[in-house]
């Protein structure tokens, strides 16, 4: 593959702009483009959410990413990647990340976006709070 | 020797605070810092997992800390 | 689930707005949305492409892609599912088709998504001719 | 009887447009249509496959072909 494979990383507390993130992985060698948008549910385990907080350690999440992006450029034949997080308060149905891989074939902009998101949440120090009517309860953090 | 810690997430509230200085003896490891942080903070203990990181990599157990490194406690992630 | 699932098809020579796709299928019941952007490569094989031509059994394309998101909805717990295709004459960078697919958690929106995008194009009666400068090629037509 | 057949893409533009008028016999099958539609069209048998919709439903082999029916000829998809 000639194509050089390219890499963006936004981390703000701004709204995230869909189309953008798209745009910065598109391209006429480009076939599909498989993009994850991840939102802000309005129930976790039946309870209301008022709202969410998140929280990034940003410089380290930064080299997360690009370190995820490295890997799936190894595993995968992709154009480019695009990962964009946004951070303090959310509300309910308000975007907290997009994900946006593209490929000339579409099997590997499917795996190495799911790779892309799988792993996030895996390794990136991103933290969340969900906020309910009766209390707060950082996700994840307690057995 | 004086190191400061970041802390984030629930560590940060368990920590009372977004960043610490904790006097550590030289040649620490980030296994000896952890287990200082866990005296210090014991309901630290009670997280699914913490690790630490130093200068922005997660560190394992027997990685030296130095003077002037950046320390981060990091909880359980729960980005996406 | 208690969540009823909704269908969203269109079939159409005007261009295809992606974020219209998103929306028809995004709400506060939703974690994740996964989208499918298929677009127009300009290359097929190293040769270059000058622009392609869809053409659709309209009516029987809807009801297979209605078949299609049946048996999806049989499979994972999804909430919602979009598909838009354009036909006509598209050139190089042009969106062909979007698929969006939104569930409370996002391996049912990856799994559905890319079974969608598949089975169209195993099932859907949609057929592209490539031009190229020295002819045109009905794709998958020939041995 | 007369059956009204559609054809699509490549199907098309080898029997020379969107819509024929065939005549066949009555109790005609997918498969019996299908077999007249080779011999009248012999550059159909060079494609990779093609395939019979009636009413809008790929149609088996043995689907029995009614008087008003719509018939498609279907060649290989490439949507998407």
């Amino acid at each position: 593959m000639a194509q050089r494979q390219t890499s963006h990383f936004n981390i703000t507390t701004a709204p995230i702009d869909v189309m953008a993130c798209i745009g910065l992985v598109t391209g006429p060698g480009s076939g599909g483009v498989d993009v994850f948008i991840g939102t802000v549910r309005d129930l976790t385990q039946g309870k209301p959410v008022l709202r969410l907080e998140f929280e990034a350690y940003e410089s380290m999440a930064l080299r997360e990413m690009q370190r995820i992006v490295e890997q799936a450029f190894a595993k995968w034949p992709v154009h480019a990647i695009a990962i964009h997080h946004r951070t303090g308060v959310l509300q309910v149905g308000d975007t907290a990340v997009v994900i946006a891989v593209s490929a000339a074939h579409r099997a590997a902009a499917f795996d190495a976006c799911r790779y892309t998101i799988d792993t996030l949440k895996q390794t990136v120090p991103i933290w969340k709070k969900e906020v309910f009517e009766d209390g707060e309860v950082w996700v994840s953090a307690h057995p | 020797m004086q190191i400061k810690i970041l802390a984030f997430g629930i560590a940060r509230e368990i920590c009372g605070g977004s960043t610490l200085h904790l006097e550590v003896p030289d040649h620490s490891t980030a296994g000896t810092l952890k287990q200082m942080l866990t005296e210090q903070y014991p309901r630290l203990a009670g997280l699914n997992s913490f690790l630490l990181a130093v200068n922005e990599e997660f560190a394992a157990p027997d990685a030296r800390i130095n003077s002037g490194d950046e320390v981060a406690i990091i909880p359980p992630v729960s980005g996406g």
